[in-house]
């Protein structure tokens, strides 16, 4: 029988007067035991870190505080333990991993010294021992050269070592339980399947009860022993992950599982000969430092593009995907001339368009636009939503009136309500906001759209509206399309043909069917299966279908 | 606009800093109204002491009335503030907006010549302005403009920097939009909070710059201002301290009230930084 | 590359590109200079009570301001290129002479400023963010604000008459004791004691602007991830407190620091003035009124290269503290 | 009335020997104010104010003067002059030794004079336009050969006026540029030691000095305090005993009179006589008509003047000439200077002219320049801005730097009106006649006839004035010239500046002499 570690009952925490609701969770029990893993889930704005913060007593007092409920650790109510008591229970008892381990870490230190912290606040030992400890703990967690670890900063490390290093110090003392909020989700999928992986090794040596917070249900397929759903604050469903997975009941839990992409890819459908974008030997380099007085060559010297060939047809959308460094955004970048390219071709309609200067380009921009990665970052905050989108023909010579015409039509075509026009940006949510962003790119009125990994930063319910509505698009104003992303689930729903990237070089290129089927170059095999939950989606996905079917019929 | 003010009023000091210079820009529109006559006018009898001889703040050794000169002096020395901080913010935006804009050889170049302004010993270059233009106001502005200018110029090719990597400046660029539009429409509007939290402060030091060379005797010599009335009142401080300790505190509250305003933009303005959490 | 090499090479590529911005600086004043009215030769005779104009082209001669100005600039620029600072119009003495004599005050004045604005600045700051919205946090907030506020000169009268005349504990003004001509360790106990009241009425504006900003930037990194980080590792708040945050909430007060700098050097002529203190500063506004230019230039030149020399100091310390920032 | 003040000063005598009497004590280090920090110490080449305050201390004349005028014996022990007043033969004090312990000698005066004050000196070429030549029989021996006679320079060989300097450091060097100027070596009291640039230039004690016992003090320094207000706090605490030339401004030397361990004092300015004034461009701009400088000389209230800016220590002007004039009975009261100013007579007289007011009450605008030489002239220009205001003169001031005020009142002309303040000095043809003879229409230099006003009618006066040896036809001519000037009006005097010595009461024998600041503290002492 395994031990109970954490039994929290019926919290609530209270959120400060003026926020958007008075309690951020309600309601809440959970209970962990050893070597168990409790996956949380919800969208953001669920309350599920909040949760997991209180848990350390870390909630962002005075404001944000347990209003309600307690959190037995061990029979000790964390809620009202001593100060003293629970700096103690911290990193000893109960650890924690964050989502970004560079803003984590302290920029300042050495992940030695850091390391050698946790053992000096929480246990007598010899300065010689807490050294060898913390070198073991960085071989343990499969650092390379571990005492050169110990002397660098984080800023020195990728992020997947950064991420080892803090499971290395959470895991210092083989505390009870680790809380790990969102841990992989800046990581690359095949980063991020080693880290999964790392963390259950390390909970099966220590028999550790972890408390796993995520947005992902491929993750949770791959490491949950029981989940919960939050929405709102409220846990609205929990059980076993199979349960949960397999049998959602809550309708809330069932649309979350049906928005995550299914890694099969979507039917093929014919695709034209025409061309209608050719990239050829494009290479691109960049510069680091220059000479004593800023003038002459650049000294450092990064190649972000290696001779990158391919072909876009018409009508036809085609996947570039990678892991972040692979180029895929440099290519997006020089295809739409926001970046000049070293050397090679990029041609439309044969006419080269690379080479062109800055004026003569200006003619070309209609036929060839953008959607943006983050729907925060690409829309101005001064500039309401209208205008936004009509500036696009404006700039391009048409008149004020029909340029204002055609946004409010494209404000409809792209779901959003025509009051939208004169607001700004920071009224919609991010889907909508994604949404903005494309019906600027339509605005004028192009052939070919790139898409830079516009879902990335959305929730996976949003995700799949926005996919939806750019096949739409797509199908409607017979557009050909560029597809950015670094998720294979995404690529495979989306894509008819798909070029994979590795360190600026496309190392596969064909139809998506053909290489989810049968990939040929060794790392598009390493990310096909570093793809989270994938054997889960892939049975649950047919299941769904089936049921899709059958109500239908 | 409201959001703003709503933040703006939960720093209970910057409310009062607003109060503050609200009143000093009410004395200084109404100085005509307070004191109908000129400042340099003899009014009575010299070195009156605070509330004899008619002189709410006494009177300086020409029987010079120091209300009068404080109340028509916040309007120089107001202007003088908010002229100069707004040329200062002129050059260093241009200065700024086409060095981080452009990045490169122009950035490079535009950068050492801020280099150069920000090398030379300030205050000492303000006064050979001031010396070489001849005293005046316009000289004095010149002078706090051209030695304020640098500290914006870097804080603008910052924002410019970060922002023309912006995802929304670079749609505009996919529309075909022109260099100086993406510049003045796009990017600026969006660091103008910044501009703002240290134009206020610039205005503040700059009303203190203005009072150091009318110490130095570099003042114009037609134009009352504070800095004049310290100037003119300083060897007498021991004999008669109302000459020019009351302009002092006018300066006083006025840096202080300017100060708390930029503090209160700036918490308003940049919400992340408010509190400890 | 090892460290000190790589610090060495990035010392030699900082003062070499300083020589430009010098230059600059130098060519600047030089022909503001000249565009104002009236040169040495004026002010020489002016002062001499009378002089007639063949004297005074005489003179002229004598000092080469009969020379057209490139051809004087040049001169000018080749006796430096020559480590050559000129001579002195007015003290009938080598520039370099004068300005090293009055060097080492402002130095000292500039160190000791420097020392006790950031050293008291960054405690207030630092304590001042530890007890926010105490009412210690209110009183050093006000303090600040106060001190930031108030005109220089003022103080520095105050601090005369409170501290010189009224309490006699501090002489009113100069750099040493005139009466007595100290040596060895009698002498640097007079220097300092002449020192304290210039020192604190210079760093008060200063010691207000890093109070202000430390405290500011301790806030700002108390709301940093890795502080979540440090409190669920369980170190206790002073451990928080003095070695991570800290650390991390001087890197903007360093910079700062160093950009004061330049308004250091010239802001110190008030305080030379109100305290007689034999600065440049005092020394660069004399000179200025005699259009001494030799003089003036020389100023120039040796406060600018003050600045950049000071300013590669605070990079090396900045990189020190921030391991992320390479010098190179 | 003669004898009542010849008791007087027989009293004073009194007084000072009985202070004689009682031991002056040795020793001690006095510190003065030096204001503001001479540019180098050659009194040789320059005149300028501090050099006078420190170098006298240092370098020795022939002679001194006293209260009385009398020459005192220094360096010349006599002098005989010849019938003609051709040949003057000077008997030079033995046992002199400059600092570096070489001998003075009779060949150091022949350099002196001949190849340095005549030379590179500003008033020297003046003083001794006459010397053709100086014999030296011996080393004790200096015969000066005349072309005409000159008793003027007999007033000229105080140790300010006329320093003797050490042939052997400068000859066969340029004058103007040895190396003495700022390492003196002289024969004085006081030996340089050091000058530390922007604090002080420290002098001690010559143990050799030709008179047995002197000087009493160890050690004299000279100081240097830029701000005003600092000056007075050191002159409070002690840490300066001796302030002379308004180094502490008057509004503080008020204050301080008033304490028992500080006195203040005006004596010891008589032989320079400061004037201050306006003067007028006579050529072009608002004031080629001089009814409208007799207006403006009419509305000013030189009293109010005098007890605001100055607090009370001056004299209003009463004609071109200084009041300190009547003892040579040259001084005569003129119209158009009423002390209180009469602002309702200047309008009419402006009326008079034509010179209408328009609709604001204005007749005319002015640019009036201000001496740049501290606060005091500020307020001056401010009040007149005022005063000119009521008779409707609308006046805008302009404040600029030494150099470039100097360039626009003395080469460009290019000024309208202008405060200044001259040195009448000891008789109107030294420190009057520059102000307002053709001749001294002199572009590029300073300090004279700047208005460029040109009466022949004065220049023949002035000429006479020069020349008269009568005392009573003396008087005559300058009473005409004071009438003619009263009306014209070219400058407009304003009062006669009272100088300020304040000193700490601990220190005796330093105050009172006819050359004051500029003598050579060698009887000063120390009273604990």
């Amino acid at each position: 029988m395994k031990q109970k570690l954490l039994d929290i009952a019926d919290l609530y925490i209270e959120l400060p007067k003026g926020a958007d609701r008075q309690y951020a969770i309600q309601k809440v029990n959970l209970e962990l035991k050893q070597g168990e893993t409790l996956c949380v889930v919800g969208e953001s704005g669920s309350g599920k870190s909040l949760t997991a913060r209180a848990i350390m007593g870390l909630l962002p007092q005075p404001h944000v505080r347990v209003s309600n409920g307690e959190i037995i650790f061990n029979s000790e109510d964390i809620t009202k333990v001593s100060y003293e008591r629970l700096r103690e229970l911290r990193g000893s008892e109960i650890s924690m991993i964050f989502q970004e381990p560079m803003t984590a870490l302290n920029p300042v230190m050495s992940i030695g010294s850091q390391i050698d912290e946790i053992f000096r606040y929480h246990v007598d030992m010899s300065k010689a021992d807490r050294q060898k400890r913390a070198v073991e703990l960085l071989d343990d967690v499969n650092l390379p050269n571990p005492e050169q670890i110990m002397r660098a900063y984080p800023h020195e490390l990728s992020g997947g070592q950064r991420q080892r290093a803090m499971i290395a110090m959470a895991l210092a003392l083989k505390p009870q339980i680790l809380i790990a909020d969102e841990p992989t989700t800046a990581l690359d999928v095949t980063t991020q399947a080693q880290i999964l992986k790392l963390i259950k090794d390390m909970q099966k040596v220590y028999n550790t009860g972890v408390l796993f917070i995520t947005h992902d249900f491929g993750v949770v397929a791959d490491i949950a022993d029981r989940v919960m759903v939050m929405q709102h604050g409220i846990v609205v469903e929990s059980g076993p992950v199979k349960q949960v997975l397999n049998n959602p009941k809550h309708p809330y839990t069932k649309a979350l599982i049906s928005a995550v992409p299914s890694l099969s890819p979507r039917k093929a459908k014919t695709i034209s000969k025409e061309k209608v974008l050719e990239v050829q030997n494009v290479c691109k380099t960049f510069g680091g430092g220059r000479g004593l007085f800023g003038f002459g060559r650049p000294s450092r010297q990064v190649e972000a593009l290696k001779d990158v060939t391919l072909d876009l047809y018409n009508g036809e959308t085609l996947g570039v995907v990678g892991e972040s460094g692979s180029g895929k955004s440099t290519l997006a970048r020089c295809i739409i001339r926001l970046m000049d390219t070293d050397s090679g071709a990029i041609t439309i309609e044969g006419t080269q368009i690379n080479m062109l200067k800055r004026k003569a380009m200006r003619a070309w921009r209609n036929k060839i636009q953008m959607v943006f990665q983050d729907p925060f970052a690409s829309l101005n905050p001064r500039i309401k939503v209208g205008d936004i989108i009509a500036q696009g023909p404006i700039t391009q010579g048409i008149n004020r009136e029909e340029a204002i015409k055609r946004a409010r039509e494209l404000i409809s075509i792209v779901g959003l309500d025509d009051k939208s026009f004169d607001r700004y940006p920071h009224e919609f949510s991010g889907g909508q906001r994604q949404r903005i962003g494309i019906a600027r790119s339509l605005a004028l009125k192009p052939e070919i759209l790139i898409a830079d990994e516009p879902v990335s930063a959305l929730d996976v319910s949003i995700q799949s509206q926005i996919l939806d509505l750019l096949d739409d698009i797509r199908e409607q104003m017979k557009l050909s399309m560029i597809f950015i992303t670094h998720d294979l689930r995404v690529a495979a729903q989306v894509c008819d043909r798909m070029a994979v990237m590795q360190y600026g070089e496309v190392v596969e290129i064909g139809k998506t069917k053909d290489i989810f089927a049968k990939p040929q170059h060794p790392y598009t095999i390493d990310l096909l299966s570093a793809v989270p939950g994938k054997d889960w989606k892939s049975s649950a996905s047919k299941k769904l279908t089936k049921t899709k079917t059958k109500s239908k019929s | 606009m409201r959001d703003f003010w709503n933040r703006y009023k939960r720093n209970r000091s910057a409310v009062f800093g607003l109060v503050v210079i609200f009143l000093v820009i009410l004395m200084a529109a109404t100085a005509d109204l307070l004191y109908a006559f000129d400042p340099f006018r003899l009014a009575g009898k010299p070195l009156s002491s605070p509330g004899t001889n008619g002189f709410l703040l006494g009177s300086d050794s020409l029987g010079r009335d120091v209300a009068a000169g404080i109340v028509h002096g916040a309007k120089t020395s107001l202007l003088i503030g908010l002229v100069a901080t707004l040329v200062a913010v002129f050059i260093g935006i241009l200065f700024g907006a086409l060095a981080g804009y452009y990045g490169g050889q122009i950035d490079n170049i535009l950068m050492r010549v801020t280099e150069v302004f920000q090398t030379i010993p300030s205050f000492i270059f303000a006064i050979l302005l001031v010396a070489i233009l001849k005293p005046s106001i316009y000289s004095v502005v010149i002078a706090i403009s051209v030695v304020s200018w640098p500290g914006v110029a870097r804080l603008v090719r910052g924002e410019f920097l970060s922002l023309k990597n912006r995802e929304f400046v670079q749609a505009c660029h996919t529309l075909g939009m022109s260099d100086l539009r993406i510049m003045l429409r796009e990017i600026l509007p969006n660091c103008l909070s910044p501009i703002i939290v240290i134009g206020s402060l610039m205005i503040a030091t700059a009303i203190l710059i203005e009072s150091g060379l009318s110490f130095l005797g570099l003042g114009d010599p037609n134009i009352m201002s504070w800095g004049f009335q310290i100037g003119a009142g300083r060897t007498m401080l021991r004999s008669a301290w109302w000459v020019c300790t009351f302009p002092g505190v006018a300066i006083l509250i006025t840096v202080l009230a300017i100060n708390l305003v930029g503090e209160g933009l700036n918490d308003a303005l940049n919400p992340r930084l408010r509190e400890r959490n | 590359m090892t460290r000190s090499s790589k610090i060495f090479k990035f010392v030699l590529k900082r003062l070499l590109q300083g020589i430009p911005i010098i230059l600059a600086i130098v060519i600047i004043n030089f022909f503001l200079l000249n565009l104002a009215d009236g040169d040495a030769v004026d002010v020489l005779a002016g002062e001499a009570g009378s002089a007639t104009p063949e004297y005074m082209a005489e003179l002229r001669a004598k000092f080469g301001l009969d020379q057209p100005l490139p051809v004087q600039l040049m001169v000018y620029l080749k006796n430096v290129v020559m480590l050559d600072l000129g001579y002195s119009f007015r003290h009938d003495m080598p520039v370099s002479e004068l300005i090293v004599d009055r060097f080492w005050p402002t130095a000292l004045l500039m160190v000791s400023t420097i020392i006790l604005a950031v050293g008291f600045g960054i405690l207030l700051g630092l304590l001042a963010a530890m007890r926010l919205n105490t009412w210690k946090d209110a009183v050093i907030t006000v303090f600040a604000l106060i001190t930031y506020a108030t005109p220089l000169f003022w103080v520095g009268l105050m601090m005369i008459v409170v501290f010189s005349l009224n309490l006699g504990w501090f002489p009113t003004s100069g750099m040493e004791n005139v009466a007595a001509f100290y040596e060895g360790w009698d002498r640097v106990k007079d220097i300092a004691v002449h020192l304290v009241l210039p020192t604190i009425t210079l760093s008060l504006f200063y010691l207000a602007l890093y109070t202000r900003m430390m405290r500011a930037s301790m806030l700002e990194q108390y709301g940093q991830d890795y502080v979540i980080t440090a409190r669920a590792k369980g170190l206790t708040e002073r451990r928080i407190t003095f070695v991570h945050v800290l650390r991390n909430a001087l890197l903007p007060v360093v910079t700062m620091a160093g950009v004061q700098v330049g308004a250091l050097i010239g802001g110190s002529v008030i305080v030379e003035s109100v305290f007689a203190w034999p600065g440049l500063g005092m020394l660069a506004f004399e000179s200025l009124f005699a259009r001494d230019l030799n003089l003036l230039l020389g100023i120039f030149l040796l406060s600018s290269a003050l600045v950049i020399v000071v300013n590669l100091i605070v990079d090396i310390i900045y990189s020190l503290l921030d391991p992320r920032i390479e010098v190179s | 009335m003669n004898n009542i003040f010849k008791g007087f000063l027989v009293a004073i005598a009194l007084m000072m020997s009985s202070f004689a009497a009682k031991a002056q004590e040795a020793g001690g280090t006095l510190a003065f104010l030096v204001q503001p920090e001479p540019p180098t110490l050659a009194s040789y080449v320059s005149t300028s104010g501090p050099i006078g305050l420190v170098m006298p201390k240092v370098y020795e004349g022939l002679f001194d003067y006293d209260n009385d005028g009398k020459m005192v014996p220094m360096l010349a022990e006599s002098y005989e002059m010849s019938a003609d007043g051709k040949t003057v033969t000077f008997k030079l004090r033995k046992n002199v030794r400059w600092h570096d312990g070489k001998p003075f000698t009779s060949a150091d005066v022949k350099f002196t004079i001949l190849e340095v004050l005549k030379k590179v000196h500003p008033r020297g070429p003046n003083s001794f336009r006459e010397v053709s030549r100086i014999d030296t029989p011996d080393d004790h021996t200096a015969i000066f050969h005349l072309d005409n006679p000159a008793p003027y320079m007999m007033r000229s060989f105080s140790a300010y006026e006329s320093p003797m300097v050490p042939m052997h450091l400068l000859e066969g060097q340029d004058v103007k540029s040895a190396s003495l100027a700022n390492n003196p070596v002289g024969t004085g009291p006081f030996k340089f030691v050091e000058w530390k640039k922007g604090q002080y230039i420290r002098l001690d004690k010559n143990e050799d000095y030709w008179q047995e016992g002197l000087p009493y003090l160890d050690r004299i320094v000279g100081r240097f305090i830029p701000d005003a207000s600092t000056r007075t706090a050191a002159m409070e605490n002690g840490e300066v005993m001796y302030a002379a030339y308004n180094a502490i401004p008057n509004i503080d030397a008020v204050r301080l009179k008033e304490r028992d361990d500080i006195g203040v004092t005006t004596d010891g300015y008589s032989m320079i006589n400061p004037m201050a004034l306006i003067e007028f461009n006579t050529i072009e701009g608002p004031f080629v008509d001089p009814a409208i400088r007799r207006a403006i000389s009419t509305a000013i209230d030189r009293r109010f003047m005098i007890d605001t800016i100055f607090f009370g220590y001056g004299k209003p002007a009463t004609s071109a000439l200084s009041s300190n004039f009547k003892a040579t009975n040259l001084h005569a009261a003129m119209p158009n200077y009423p002390e209180t100013g009469d602002v309702a007579a200047a309008n009419a007289m402006l009326d008079a002219a034509g010179y209408a007011k328009d609709a604001n009450g204005v007749r005319m605008r002015a640019v009036l320049d201000i001496i740049p030489y501290g606060e005091d002239w500020r307020r001056a220009g401010e009040y007149l801005k005022q005063v000119m205001g009521d008779i409707g003169i609308e006046v805008e001031l302009r404040y600029e730097d030494v150099p470039t005020w100097l360039k626009r009142v003395y080469h460009n002309y290019d000024f309208e009106m202008n405060i200044n303040y001259f040195y009448q000095l000891p008789d109107p043809v030294l420190g009057v006649h520059r102000h307002y003879g053709t001749n001294q229409i002199r572009q590029g230099t300073h300090f004279v006839n700047s208005s460029r006003y040109s009466n022949p009618e004065l220049d023949a006066l002035l000429d006479s004035g020069s020349k008269e040896p009568d005392a009573a036809k003396r008087t005559a001519t300058y009473k005409e010239v004071q009438e003619i000037l009263a009306q014209d009006m070219p400058v407009v005097n304003l009062f006669e500046l009272e100088f300020l010595t304040v000193y700490n009461t601990q220190l005796k024998g330093a105050y009172g002499s006819a050359m004051g600041a500029y003598g050579s503290f060698r009887e000063a002492w120390l009273d604990d």
